[in-house]
């Protein structure tokens, strides 16, 4: 794993954070959520930071990071692009709608492509049954999306 | 904000805060509640539809008489125009045709507060005015 | 305290409340099998995720069966510890088990001595039927543990003695669901890591996912190389375990067989690493006095507690956790590197060879000794003081593989100079027993008087931390122990807030001390054999003749001849050393 | 104080303003205000009306006008004709499939005619951000009354009495939870509220708290006065923002009027609410992982007992309950367990929500009074199945229930039926399949999920799912053997028996009830190589009719991985060893020379 050298602000970001929750060892998953929120990732480096001030092992935070779908150690595309896998989506075509991105893109799942514009990712119902298939690119969600509409979607992001 | 201090205070609060969405709590339950469709299209505009209305909502309002008033295009008598639907609980809707002011005035005392008929009613019998 | 009656197998059973299905089964002889599950009574030590599944029994009105290890009994209940569905079930979670497991048992570093294999082979399992994935992970080898993860079940127990034992915290379940698995930070390896190398993990793993770097090839090779002079140290606690490995009753001694094995795989000379301890407990007791001396004369620049320093997990532990407090420990080494240093000059000297054709070899009960002897600053001219340490159970390795009968040996006796010991040297393989040692000495040095008796029971025992007060003719002082290096972290926390009162503490990574070692053979779980191994020491210790570390005549004369006295400007170059902050 | 005579209700829950519900209101507000309507009309952003199948929902009052699938271009439209002239927009209005007649009041839609909201009462109906229309539905009344008038014995009595029991999924009776977690002696006790909705296409919790926050917040307050807790903590999920900025909202205003905090209305009574968030882990339902997460552990559950109402939280006695059990409370405490006690059936009192998904046509969200046949909730309610195809099967439960079918259509829902039918209630998830699900890629999908959201630490389930996984993947690959679906059998009877937490334990639920439904589906993946619902790839099979084929190629040309050849005006063919089954050549062909087998 190639090492970054964090930056100082984003070092004292980081013990911020973990001061906000009192430096409690219990609140670890909070003090991810901020600091994820923040950073957009969680690379090894940043949990090495928050072990150190949360007073536990950085094994034990890995162990949490890992458990846990919502975190990530991958930065993500510029624009994260999410499909809805939930069974709704799923008997309405989500898999397919999938694998369109992925051919589109040329990237797999958790990845992001090579000009970190996009990066895919799958989550389990965004509770928007009504509009399965549901794919949602940052804040925006989509609709009723076909793997035909899928070129159209990228398009709109691309040339930002 | 102030903080709520008693059960008491609560109740009051609800009390008041209940007037703010009563419309929604009667449209809710319309059978419950008199209803008062005024015919809004624009024939009923133009005989003054809006100020039979507005007499409604205000006068029902005053004297405390749980009612929905409601507009509605046209009814198809434009003839008779303005022209209100009334529904008292539990009642098959009647229609009553020229009703400004004054008629709305005789609608609310006689039939709404008595259920006693009034002149004027336009013979519909079996359709309400939304099919 | 209230009792519960119930049946298990028809059998009517009346325990205690609170007692698990597994503990009552057992009081009645149903050895239910365990697979996860781990209980080093008197240690306090328990590992019980109730993650394996194994040890489940069928309780009547149960719509499912339940893990016997972590269901309590209650009144009336009706349990089946071998009903078809509890076999069927059994049989089933093994085979699941089994089916993403490598299937290279015959050569496999666990062979034979494997919880998992022996369970396999129990539960009567000849074929795998839910065939499938099988996870695959990177081989991590380390100076001292190699990590073959792909032959982890996740039982925990690594985990449990990493955290919540140890608390180096090196250690952690990571990911989910099938790709889960126990590991460092970031799948990183062990030696990029703040392991201790300490060997508990590897002292519990059920199966060879945990084992030992493997060094008797490296020895088989120095042993058969006409050009070197080979010789080997054998540690305290290595006396006391070794007979298991042989078919012998935990607890039984047999330093004379071991001499005797020794010698026949072809070691020059046999001496002992009790004879360096002796040699520690000079040094040690020493800077002891002295630091004591200049406290109690209102120096306030000396510190208090001086801490042993003899175990290598627990200086590495320290220069990890707590670098800000490296100048308390005692600046001497370990028996082991005090050995090899006087090996290599003193020894060698008498031989009139070089260090470098001079081989040492050391037999230890630890796996934390490997790294030891790695340590850079253990070298000279890039040659180690020692050259190979092995584990008690790689020498029961060799010493098969040598088609040695060990138990029809006779009994020998160390060569001398460096084979001669005291019990003090003996009892430093058990927790209690180094800091017992130098009492004895430094008692006797500080009041120039003989101690009354040599038994110092208040020292003795299983307890994690333990303190005491010894009374130096009027001056009382004050001892803590501990062991487990959890124990440990609790005291060091007390002396950095200030609260600690004691005047010496010995701490030992291993809970049980050496004893319970990572290199010793496996207790599968029976913390009983611990028990067993601590008191063979102390009854050596009884039988010596010389009992006292000072009175040890080749250390009197390696002090003569060779040192001048403790804390001399040649004993500090060869038998002291510094500690650095790695954090 | 404002009184308006018209109240525009837009539905702000999630998947409206997915469809730029936000934007629909602004362009309202903006409007009504150049109109000067700003007195008259008031613009309310609501929770979910339930309708999400035909959002985003627009709902005028008091005439109940139901508009569907608005766009912010509908707004001036809506504007001028409805709000100004007083004529419905009718091309906006709800049409109803079966007649294809149009139907303006909400409360003529079949939708909504069968549905009893009690947990729902004030979803679609309130501002969720304005406590004063809370405390208008009688909000905080139930509060006020236990604290003021009633002891805990007294109210857990009355939750006992209503029969009340969890919707989570176990259907614990709640007032029981209540008074043990009461029993257990100790200083500090939790009250804990499960949001960690995670079943897929179940959004009943998430509705309830962007839809009513309040009666989440007041059911917990109540239940910290009986079991004796002054702290309340919401476990909510990450991927709900909408829901905890609501809950936030929420919790600010209760604790500004008092209704939260130290000495609530002058009573002497503390309670406080914080929110803790779950990071993606379905196996955080389960309490014991939902607390280990909570104190900041990976999401492990661990055996019971001891149960979390004896050591929970931090190790004290805690009180977890789900949001849609909460939301349930307070109305059960104004209205009387003898009223709530009525509504459902002998062993299963009240309403349940479900989440309606999958083939039909209302998909939303409903609440239904228990005893209600699938029937009803899938033909009356839902509208029956899409594109006018056959029903085949509903999943309940999620990944841990069963699916259930055509003959099990007349039973009445309610824990006791759906167990004994081979599902389960389960949160109230209700996935609806037709004929074109294949039943064994069902179970796998299911399958998938469990094992990606296994929590890994007990072998039955880390390895065993895997292994039905495989098994499931294998025959709809064609490659099944005859032993196979013996195994699934075998192998989900164990993890059932032995896996350590509820997930583990009915995680092979979708296996074992599509076969004992559907084994012929399996087997005619097995024998046949066949997959009846034309669903699984590897079993399908195009060929060229050599009859009908004109020798066209374009199929041909359309081919991506070159397995059809053919000379020009001559029959083409299709090589089965190259073909990917992408069913390109059977879209393109004009002339109907394609099959599928």
């Amino acid at each position: 794993m190639p090492k970054i050298k964090l930056a100082e602000n984003t070092v004292q970001l980081i013990k911020d954070i973990c001061v906000e929750f009192e430096n409690k060892e219990s609140e670890l998953i909070n003090v991810l959520h901020q600091v994820q929120s923040k950073l957009g990732y969680l690379p090894a480096e940043v949990q090495e930071v928050i072990a150190k001030e949360l007073k536990t092992s950085v094994a034990k935070v890995y162990g949490v990071v890992t458990f846990y779908s919502f975190f990530t150690m991958i930065p993500q595309g510029e624009n994260p692009i999410s499909i809805c896998m939930g069974t709704a989506c799923y008997v309405r075509g989500a898999e397919q709608v999938l694998n369109e991105f992925k051919r589109q893109l040329k990237v797999e799942v958790g990845e992001s492509t090579e000009d970190g514009k996009f990066s895919i990712n799958c989550l389990r119902c965004v509770g928007a049954c009504g509009l399965a298939p549901v794919v949602t690119v940052g804040e925006k969600v989509y609709g009723r999306v076909a793997p035909t509409d899928v070129k159209k979607i990228i398009a709109e992001y691309h040339n930002r | 904000m102030t903080k709520i201090k008693t059960l008491a205070d609560l109740r009051k609060m609800k009390e008041e805060a209940q007037s703010k969405i009563k419309l929604r709590e009667n449209s809710a339950n319309p059978d419950q509640v008199v209803q008062v469709k005024v015919g809004m299209a624009t024939c009923g505009i133009a005989s003054g539809a809006k100020e039979t209305m507005k007499y409604f909502v205000e006068e029902l309002e005053q004297e405390a008489i749980d009612a929905v008033v409601t507009q509605t295009g046209c009814m198809g008598y434009c003839y008779a125009e303005p022209t209100v639907e009334v529904k008292l609980p539990g009642k098959e809707p009647v229609v009553y045709g020229h009703v400004k002011k004054e008629k709305a005035r005789e609608i609310i005392d006689s039939y709404i507060k008595r259920g006693e008929l009034v002149d004027g009613i336009i013979p519909v019998s079996f359709k309400t005015i939304d099919d | 305290m209230d009792t519960v009656n119930l049946t298990i197998d028809n059998k009517p059973v009346v325990v205690k409340s609170g007692t698990t299905i597994l503990e009552a089964a057992s009081g009645v002889g149903m050895h239910i099998p365990t697979l996860c599950h781990m209980k080093l009574d008197d240690l306090n030590i328990e590992n019980k995720p109730g993650g394996c599944r194994i040890c489940v029994v069928e309780v009547e009105g149960r719509r499912n069966l339940a893990p016997a290890c972590c269901t309590d009994v209650s009144e009336g209940m009706k349990i089946n510890t071998h009903s078809m569905r509890v076999i069927n079930a059994r049989r089933t979670v093994m085979e699941l088990i089994l089916s993403d497991h490598p299937f290279d048992c015959l050569i496999c570093a666990k062979s034979g001595n494997c919880d998992l294999q022996d369970m396999a082979h129990n539960l009567g399992i000849r074929e795998i039927h839910y065939k499938g994935e099988q996870s695959t992970y990177r081989e991590d080898t380390s100076p001292a543990i190699i990590r073959e993860v792909d032959k982890c079940i996740m039982c925990r127990r690594c985990e449990t003695m990493c955290n919540e034992v140890q608390t180096v915290g090196v250690l952690s379940a990571i990911n989910r669901g099938f790709e889960s698995v126990v590991s460092p930070a970031f799948e990183m390896n062990l030696d990029h890591s703040v392991c201790t190398y300490c060997g508990q993990c590897v002292a519990v793993c059920p199966t060879g996912a945990l084992t030992e770097v493997d060094e008797t090839g490296k020895v088989i090779r120095a042993l058969s190389d006409p050009t070197k002079t080979v010789i080997v140290q054998t540690a305290p606690a290595v006396r006391a375990a070794l007979g298991e490995e042989f078919g012998m009753e935990a607890g039984s001694l047999v330093t004379g067989k071991l001499v005797a094995a020794l010698r026949r795989l072809g070691f020059d000379h046999v001496f002992d690493t009790d004879f360096a301890a002796d040699l520690t407990i000079m040094e040690e007791g020493t800077e002891l006095l002295n630091r004591l001396g200049k406290h109690l004369a209102g120096d306030k620049d000396v510190k208090l507690p001086i801490l042993t320093s003899c175990c290598p997990a627990w200086v590495k532990f320290f220069e990890h956790q707590f670098p800000e407090m490296k100048d308390i420990p005692s600046t001497a080494r370990s028996p082991q590197q005090m050995f090899g240093a006087i090996a290599k000059t003193y020894f060698a000297d008498q031989l009139g060879i070089k260090r470098e054709d001079l081989v040492v070899v050391s037999i230890m009960p630890c796996v934390a000794k490997k790294y030891e002897c790695g340590r850079d600053e253990f070298k000279t001219n890039d040659n180690p003081d020692v050259d190979h340490a092995i584990t008690t159970r790689e020498l029961a390795a060799l010493i098969k593989l040598s088609n040695i009968d060990f138990t029809a040996l006779p009994n020998e006796d160390f060569d001398n100079p460096l084979g001669e010991s005291t019990g003090a040297g003996v009892i430093f393989g058990t927790t209690g027993g180094v800091i017992e040692a130098a009492v004895r000495t430094a008692y006797e040095v500080h009041t120039k008087k003989e101690l009354p008796k040599l038994d110092f029971d208040e020292l003795r025992g299983m307890e994690g931390i333990r303190e005491a007060t010894i009374d130096f003719d009027g001056l009382p002082i004050k001892i803590g122990i501990a062991h487990g290096l959890g124990n440990a972290r609790k005291l060091l926390e007390d002396i950095q807030a200030g609260n600690s009162e004691f005047h010496a503490i010995e701490i030992m990574s291993c809970p049980g001390g050496c004893i319970g070692g990572g290199g010793q053979p496996y207790h599968h779980g029976d913390a009983g054999i611990l028990k067993k191994r601590q008191a063979a020491l102390y009854t050596e210790d009884k039988n010596k003749t010389l009992r006292k570390s000072h009175l040890n005549p080749h250390i009197i004369e390696l002090y003569e001849k060779f040192l001048g006295e403790p804390m001399s400007e040649k004993a500090h170059h060869l038998l002291h050393t510094e500690y650095f902050d790695r954090t | 104080m404002t009184d308006y005579k018209m109240h525009l209700l837009i539905c702000g829950g999630t998947g409206c303003k997915a469809s730029e519900s936000d934007e629909i209101k602004n362009r309202l507000n903006q409007l009504i205000h150049d109109l000067g309507l700003e007195d008259e009309v008031q613009v309310v952003l609501t929770g979910c009306f339930g309708f999400c199948e035909k959002g985003p929902i627009v709902k005028v009052l008091p005439d109940n006008t139901f508009y569907v699938q608005v766009s912010p271009n509908d707004v001036v439209e809506i504007v001028e004709e409805h709000i100004v002239k007083g004529r419905p927009v009718k091309r906006l209005l709800y049409t109803d499939p079966t007649n294809d007649k149009q139907i303006s009041d909400s409360k003529g839609m079949d939708f909504y005619k069968k549905q009893i909201r009690i947990a729902l009462k004030n979803c679609g109906f309130i501002n969720p951000e304005n406590i004063d229309e809370y405390i208008a539905r009688d909000g905080y009344q139930a509060l006020g009354k236990c604290l003021s008038e009633l002891t805990p014995e007294e109210v857990i009595k009355e939750v006992k009495d209503s029969g009340l029991r969890g919707r989570g999924g176990g259907g614990f009776p709640t007032g029981l939870k209540w008074e043990i977690t009461k029993n257990v002696e100790n200083d500090q006790k939790y009250v804990v509220c499960n949001a960690d909705e995670g079943d897929p296409g179940a959004f009943m919790d998430r509705s309830i708290l962007e839809g009513d926050p309040h009666s989440v917040l007041e059911a917990m307050a109540i239940c910290g006065y009986c079991i004796g807790a002054d702290k309340g903590l919401v476990y909510i999920r990450a991927e709900y923002p909408l829901a905890i900025q609501r809950l936030k909202i929420a919790i600010k205003q209760a604790e500004e009027y008092g209704l939260i905090g130290d000495d609530i209305l002058g009573t002497g009574f503390n309670f406080h609410i914080e929110l803790r968030y779950g990071a993606g882990a379905f196996v955080c339902g389960e309490e014991t992982a939902l607390i280990h997460s909570m104190e900041g552990l990976r999401g492990e559950p661990t055996f019971k007992p001891p149960f979390p109402s004896v050591s929970g939280y931090m190790g004290k006695p805690t009180n977890v309950n789900n949001v849609e059990t909460f939301a349930n409370i307070p109305v059960i405490l104004n209205k009387g367990a003898e009223w709530f006690s009525k509504i459902g059936t002998e062993k299963s009192k009240g309403t349940k929500v479900f989440a309606l998904a999958g083939k039909i046509n209302n998909v939303g969200l409903i609440e239904v009074p228990m005893g209600t046949t699938l029937r009803e909730v899938i033909y009356d309610i839902g509208g029956g199945i899409k594109d006018g195809k056959e029903f085949k099967a509903v999943q309940t439960g999620g990944p841990s229930g069963g699916c259930l079918t055509k003959e099990d259509l007349d039973i009445p829902i309610d824990y006791d039926n759906l167990l004994a039918s081979g599902s389960m209630m389960g949160s109230g998830g209700m996935i609806v399949m037709d004929e074109n699900d294949c039943m064994v890629s069902i179970a796998k999908f299911y399958l998938d999920f469990t094992l990606e959201e296994s929590c890994g630490k007990c072998t039955p389930c880390r390895v065993g799912n895997k292994r039905l996984y495989e098994l499931l993947d294998k025959i709809t690959q064609g490659k099944g053997e005859e032993q196979d679906i013996e195994k699934l059998k075998d192998l989900s009877v164990v993890i059932k028996d032995t896996a350590l937490c509820g997930l583990g334990q009915t995680s092979p639920n979708p296996v074992l009830s599509t076969i004992n439904n559907f084994e012929h589906e399996y087997h005619a993946h097995v024998h046949d190589g066949k997959c009846p619902a034309g669903q699984c790839k590897s079993l399908l099979r195009y060929d060229i009719v050599e009859d009908l084929c004109t020798g066209c190629t374009l199929c041909f040309r359309n081919c991506p991985v070159g397995a059809i050849s053919g000379e020009r005006r001559a029959p083409h063919f299709i090589d089965q060893t190259l073909c990917i089954k992408c069913g390109v050549c059977y879209e393109k062909c004009k002339f109907n020379a394609i099959t599928l087998t």
